[in-house]
């Protein structure tokens, strides 16, 4: 016979201000089955789960409805009180009274009335729960890291260090990501390719690490301690074993004006290239679009001057499969394309550019070696306007979130822009500065007092051209009057967006993501590691807009969770999977068409000399995640979910 | 030659060599316009074997039989296209192998039965094809959009009237090639989610949970119509269902031994104009 | 002393017994379906069929019916009887296998202890019954030692006129004599002469059959699995037959309250016997065939002194693979001595 | 002046989408109907026809099938094939006279709270608007009834 003991949670006044808790209690006692019901004020407070736990020793209870919050919030508080107490934390449901009821209702009756409903029928579920067993899986304790920047370059460190294999798996030619086309970084002014290219180095030559540039993870199969990815290394037509990076293949090949993707198109690159200087590893690679050889079959220069003979035109692209316990997803972002913004007149005033543009002219390795000079003819811009939110906080044209770093970074172009151009005068039209941050504040008024930012609160409305100028005009809101700025270069502080295929890699993984692309945490501020695909972990700008400290230090919190999870050889899963019945089953594999995981395959089932009887369906516990899609596919009712079996579902429904 | 000579004197040679172990047919019925299965395991009892306008079974059901094909031996039966697309939906649900099929198709035309040319399954992809680009029954459309004229509320009279004659002895079921299942849906009992007594409410989920289950399997073969003793339409409902997932995936069940079933199966972009 | 009922009283007729307080119930065919339901008029009756598709049975033995209605409660349960009410019915125009039928039944539901659910149901019952001028290819009342003109079970036979205005009447019981007190004005004497019966053949040889089944040598006879091999084991022959009485007992309800129910079931279905274990004693059709033919002409006699069939054809007429009980028994009949 | 009808609607909804987005309208303290009683599953493929039938027989005058946008199922595909298994129950459903109104079906991602308050209160106008689902629940009565002969 059912013991049931319902808890019922006064969340404080959260749910007894709303339900008549007495009347719940009165109510439940006399459900059958329920053998002790009792209200306090927190039964997630340590003694509220002590009088869980007494509960269940005293009476023999075997089952529990706590009616409180939502499971998503003390499910696992209460399983584990219920484990503690010798009761299978299985055999416990959460009777959802405060998001479900109290919070949304007004009526107290009527949210009463609800609250009995939904303890009664969970009440109804648990009579029929089953105790559960946690499965255990071994760990492949060998990590990959997809993505090569700053993110995942210490991720990747970090697992390494402490002792485990890592698989980097970049899609460019070189690792370092959009940090090594920084210039200097906020607020210390250090340079970025200085103290990146030492952790780029420190990544390639690490025993522990594989690095594959050029590659592209195109399949991921498997599950949390066992994913099998298959990873397509893209041919370089150049012999990594061997090249030596001397460059003297790029120095002679012949196609030189291609705009170099790396300067942003403010510099040219060959046919055959590295995207920059300190390219790791330096090993280049030939685009295959654009080289005479692959065109029409002639030229090969780069093969003559090879003098180790390190050019192979006939390199096929070739896929790898990779076992893996765990993945870091480190994919980062890429700028909003702000033609958008038409009366910027980005695209077709050459002098209107984009944040990272202005780190390439920044930057001592760019294509300017650090002057700032404008596109259009090469000239010092003598006044520069910046536009913060250009894209960023916009819910007509660009996107409605933050993209976190703007304000820093334009304080900070403004800066380099004064100290290397003394006489210029620079005007920043913002909405709000965000510099919450360490020294970040200080920043920005140093960019102010010392170095004279003219910043301006107001929107640009159009941008235009006259007389080599480009006439900026807008508002100052402080002010209260228009203003028109004649500028030389207009900088466009551009928001940070996700990469262009993020949702399809989203999907070739398993991954959620939200309304733009970026990947969903598990929880945004409990479990912001962790995808909801266990095994799954993110880390920098693809989760998020973030800055290099805040990727750095998620990357290193997502190494800890992987090193948490390599630290046994097994792990324990939830037992939430499906199972099948050998005597109904009907071998039709529709359930084995339906799974997303397949999970499910064919098994045997014969006779005592070995003869076949009949072939069911059977569900590989390793890979089943629970979804019961095979569930409701199956005619017969012949496999089942555990957690949500179709006896329970059925005693909710007919107990409403 | 007619047809039925031609087939009875096939049958015989292919029982007389050992080719098939068995026929499954029509012989006389117990009135002059009945036919009724049989089997045929000897080539002299080929003789009790008739095909004509009257044969309208689909055999298919039978092969399904416990144990009969699993001795891999081959059998012959005697199947029309609908009953050849029940062998496309049961190949390709793993429930027999058609390879150890022998068919003799026929088709009636005007009353009077017609070959079929081939013998294995894929020699008829081009009867199939034609089936499907023929279309559904214009006839059963017509009827199902009288239906759909009146209103949900005489639709629902409608139906109470019909299921409410439903005894529940399962003829629709038991003569339905695709109603294979060990244990039917409706005989499960913890839970139970059909209620077994034939009750109207009862006859509802039941008729209801069947044609659910016969989406994009149902080949309108109308066995389940002409068995029903009381007379329900069941036509009209496994129709409505074939036609669903025709305009919604294109789907049309029974075309050839691999096809996914419509419901395991999903396109990212299938309609869902009806989801808020 | 022969009274007559003319047709054109009929309407009278009903109009009496619906004063009398009966309900009139008789062949109608409503809904693509003919089967007994109650009548207010003449017009709306079926006469001119052979047969019904169902079988009056239904209106005794019901194919679902509530017995217990309970509330579960903490620590005990409510529980109430759902007896049906006393109504008075009228059957008109019964065909005299279908009388049979409830006859052959009688002592099934009165053997060990009074099922009151069908008795209270026969007890307010009168069965009028029309003799058969008319039969099909699938009637059998003269193999099972009935007739077209059989008066088993039946209250007031009514025998068709030769000139086809009307009956003759004839009480047989009581309950009869009772019904004809209303509509004594409306008969009429008179000395027409009846039709003659329906010429229904007799299809096999029951006393074989009989002799045959009892045989114990004949329950492991391969006969069984020659003849039942396209039996798709359906449960229309049961359903449809006027004597099958097998239920089942079910409760249906929610977590609160439900109703214990009286259901059919049939012989045919595998689950009929399906043990808890997962052994099932018949788990073949062809066994589960031998036995309906079994328990209809051999082990219901043996207990009953009767058969278990009333020859009404249904079994065959609505089997949809063309089986049914005439079949076997006449497979049975031609066997080899 | 009678009361006005409030209906009973039975929702069966994943709990990494709908259920997250009830609680976050919860936890946003959105006001919303109370008429709607939800069954935590899975994920919208553990959705089985059946649960609608029940939740019929059992008295609901309307019932609510939510779970996550497509593309957003936590596994990936459950949510495509409920889509599919809906088209086809829908169109069964409405077919044999049980109207499309009171069976209703949406997407509610997990940020969706105001979407799925404002979703409740427009179900339960709509619903209530219909009026009892009599049609229906007179089949129940019926077998709760006492026979009449």
């Amino acid at each position: 016979m059912a013991k049931i003991g319902v808890f019922v949670c006064h969340c404080g006044e959260n749910i007894a201000s709303m339900v008549d808790t007495a009347n719940l209690v009165a109510e439940i006692s006399e459900h059958p089955g329920v053998e002790i019901c009792t209200e306090y004020k927190y039964f997630c407070s340590e003694p509220g789960q002590e009088t869980v736990k007494r509960a269940i020793r005293e009476h023999n209870l075997t089952g529990v409805v706590v009616a409180a919050c939502s499971p998503r919030m003390h499910e696992q508080t209460f399983r584990k009180a219920c484990a503690e107490a010798g009761l299978n934390p299985y055999m416990l449901e959460l009777a959802n009274i405060r998001e479900q009821c109290s919070w949304v209702h007004t009526e107290k009756d009527e949210a009463t009335e609800k609250a009995i409903e939904i303890t009664r029928s969970l009440i109804e579920k648990v009579k029929r729960n089953n105790a559960l067993f946690p499965i255990s899986v071994p760990v492949t304790r060998r990590a990959m890291v997809i993505g090569g920047g700053i993110a995942g370059i210490q991720a990747a460190l970090d697992i390494a260090n402490a002792g485990r294999e890592v698989v980097l798996v970049e899609r460019e030619p070189s690792i370092g990501g959009h940090m090594s086309q920084i210039s200097e970084t906020f607020p210390t002014l250090d340079c970025s390719q200085c103290i990146l290219t030492p952790r780029m180095v420190e990544t390639v030559q690490h025993p522990n690490i594989t690095v594959m540039t050029y590659s592209e993870v195109e399949e991921v199969d498997g599950y949390i301690g066992n994913f099998t990815v298959k990873v397509r290394r893209k041919a370089r037509y150049v012999r990594m074993e061997t090249c030596t990076g001397c460059g003297d293949c790029i120095q002679k090949c012949p196609v030189k004006k291609i705009p170099s993707e790396f300067e942003c198109g403010l510099g040219n690159r060959s046919a055959i290239y590295t995207p920059f200087a300190q390219a790791v590893p330096n090993v280049p690679v030939i685009d295959r679009s654009r080289c005479l050889y692959f065109k029409n079959g002639k030229c090969a220069i780069c093969k003559k001057t090879c003098q180790i003979d390190s050019i192979d035109f006939d390199q096929q692209d070739t896929i790898e499969t990779i076992e893996v316990g765990a993945i870091v997803v480190a994919t980062g972002f890429q700028v909003q394309n702000t033609s958008l913004y038409g009366e910027y007149g980005y695209g077709r005033y050459k002098d209107v550019i984009t944040g990272l543009h202005f780190e390439r002219l920044a930057s001592a390795s760019g294509p300017t070696a650090g002057k700032i000079r404008r596109p259009s003819d090469g000239k010092e811009p003598e006044t520069v306007v910046f536009i913060q939110c250009a894209g960023s906080r916009d819910v007509s044209k660009g996107v409605r979130y933050c993209s976190k770093i703007c304000c820093m970074y334009t304080a900070k172009h403004a800066m380099l822009y004064s100290h290397k151009v003394h006489d210029g005068d620079t005007k920043i039209f913002y909405m709000d500065i965000r510099a919450a941050g360490k020294g970040y504040d200080e920043f920005t008024r140093r960019a102010i007092e010392e170095d004279h930012a003219g910043y301006v609160r107001g929107r640009v409305s159009k941008i235009f051209e006259e007389n080599g100028k480009l006439i900026v005009r807008g508002v100052d809101m402080l002010l209260g009057r228009p203003v028109e700025v004649a500028a030389d270069m207009v900088v466009l502080a551009t928001a940070m967006v996700p990469q262009p295929d993020a949702k399809d890699f989203a999907k070739i993984i398993g991954i959620g993501y939200d309304e733009y692309g970026f990947f969903n945490e598990a929880h945004l501020k409990l479990r912001p590691v962790e995808t909801a695909t266990a095994g799954i972990y993110l880390a920098g700008a693809c989760q998020s807009p973030k800055d290099i400290p805040d990727s750095v230090s998620q990357a290193s919190a997502a190494a800890a969770k992987i090193l948490g999870l390599f630290s046994r050889e097994h792990l324990e899963r939830e037992p939430v999977i499906a199972t099948v019945s050998d005597s109904t089953c009907a071998g039709c594999w529709g359930c084995v068409t339906a799974c997303p995981y397949n999970a499910i395959d064919h098994r045997d089932i014969n006779d005592r000399n070995g003869n076949l009887i009949k072939r069911v369906a059977s569900v590989n516990p390793g890979l089943c995640q629970g979804c019961g899609t095979c569930v409701s596919f199956c005619r017969s009712n012949s496999i089942d979910l555990a957690g949500f079996t179709e006896k329970q579902i059925f005693a909710e429904v007919m107990a409403l | 030659m007619g047809i039925q000579e031609q087939y009875i004197s096939e049958a015989a040679g292919l029982l007389s060599s050992g080719a098939v172990k068995l026929v499954i047919g029509y012989s006389e019925g117990s009135t002059t316009d009945r036919r009724r299965p049989v089997f045929v395991r000897t080539p002299a009892e080929a003789e009790r074997l008739m095909l004509d306008g009257a044969c309208v079974a689909n055999l298919s059901t039978y092969l399904l039989s416990e144990g009969l094909l699993s001795d891999g031996k081959s059998v012959a039966v005697f199947l029309k296209p609908d009953g050849i697309r029940s062998i496309n939906i049961l190949a390709a649900e793993a429930q027999l192998n058609p390879e150890q099929l022998v068919i003799f198709g026929f088709d009636i035309q005007n009353g009077q039965a017609r070959p079929l040319q081939g013998r294995k399954i894929s020699d008829f992809t081009p009867i199939v094809e034609a089936a499907r680009a023929a279309g559904l029954s214009p006839e059963l459309q017509g009827e199902a959009e009288r239906l759909e004229h009146i209103s949900a509320a005489e639709r629902f009279e409608y139906w109470k009237e019909q299921f409410s004659k439903c005894i529940k002895c399962y003829a629709c079921r038991q003569v339905c090639p695709m109603c294979y299942c060990r244990r039917c849906i409706v005989d499960v009992n913890q839970p139970q989610w059909v209620n077994t007594s034939s009750h109207t409410l009862g006859n509802f989920e039941w008729n209801i949970v069947r044609a659910f289950h016969l989406a994009g399997r149902c080949v309108a073969c109308g066995g389940c119509d002409r068995s029903c003793p009381v007379n329900i339409p069941l036509r009209l409902i496994n129709h409505r269902m074939a036609k669903e997932v025709l305009d919604a995936f294109d789907y049309y069940a029974g075309e050839s031994t691999d096809q996914k079933p419509v419901l395991a199966t999903f396109r990212p972009d299938d309609p869902e104009t009806f989801i808020l | 002393m022969t009274r007559i009922l003319l047709k054109n009283k009929l309407d009278d007729c009903i109009a009496a017994w619906r004063s009398a307080g009966f309900s009139v119930l008789a062949p109608v065919r409503r809904s693509d379906l003919s089967r007994f339901d109650e009548v207010e008029r003449s017009a709306d009756m079926a006469l001119d069929l052979v047969l019904t598709e169902r079988t009056i049975k239904d209106h005794f033995f019901p194919q679902t019916e509530p017995l217990v209605k309970y509330r579960i409660k903490k620590h005990d349960i409510d529980s109430q009887e759902m007896l049906p009410p006393d109504r008075k019915r009228v059957f008109f125009g019964v065909r005299p296998c279908d009388a049979s039928g409830l006859a052959i039944d009688d002592p099934l539901f009165g053997w060990d202890y009074r099922d009151e659910y069908w008795f209270k149901r026969r007890d307010n019952a009168v069965i009028v019954t029309i003799a058969c001028t008319a039969s099909d290819d699938f009637c059998m009342c003269t193999s099972v030692n009935l007739a077209p003109d059989s008066t088993k079970g039946s209250d007031v036979i009514l025998r068709p006129l030769q000139n086809g205005n009307g009956w003759l009447v004839e009480a047989l019981s009581d309950r009869g004599n009772a019904l004809l007190e209303p509509i004594a004005s409306i008969l009429q004497e008179g000395s027409e002469s009846p039709a003659p019966s329906a010429s229904v053949p007799v299809r096999f040889d029951v006393e074989k059959v009989m002799e045959w089944l009892a045989d114990p040598a004949s329950f492991e006879s391969h006969f069984w699995k020659d003849i039942s091999v396209r039996c798709i084991g359906c449960g229309s022959c049961t359903f449809l037959c006027p004597t099958c009485h097998c239920f089942d007992i079910q409760d249906e309800g929610d977590t609160y309250t439900g109703i214990r129910r009286k259901n059919w079931d049939s012989c045919s279905f595998p689950m009929f016997t399906m043990h808890t274990s997962g052994h099932n004693p018949r788990n073949t059709q062809s066994t589960r065939w031998r036995q309906r033919i079994m328990h209809k002409f051999n082990y219901y006699r043996g207990k009953f002194g009767v058969n278990s069939c009333s020859g009404c054809g249904r079994c065959t007429r609505q089997c949809p693979v063309d089986m049914g009980i005439t079949e076997t028994l006449q497979a049975i009949t031609n066997l080899p001595k | 002046m009678s009361e006005p009808f409030e209906p009973k609607i039975v929702a069966f909804v994943c709990t990494y989408c709908t259920y997250a987005g009830a609680d976050l309208a919860g936890t946003s303290r959105m006001k919303y109907a109370s008429n709607v009683r939800m069954v935590r599953l899975p994920c919208t493929g553990r959705i089985s026809p059946m649960f609608i039938l029940k939740a019929l027989q059992k008295g609901a005058d309307g019932v609510l099938v939510s779970g996550c946008h497509p593309g957003d199922c936590h596994f990936a595909q459950g949510n495509y094939h409920a889509r599919r298994r809906w088209t086809v129950f829908r169109a069964l459903l409405a077919f044999t006279g049980i109207p499309e109104q009171r069976i209703r079906f949406s997407w509610i991602s997990a940020a969706e709270g105001a979407k799925f308050a404002d979703l409740i209160n427009t179900l339960t106008e709509d619903i209530r608007k219909l009026g009892p689902f009599d049609q229906y629940h007179e089949l129940q009565k019926v077998i709760e009834t006492q026979a009449t002969y």
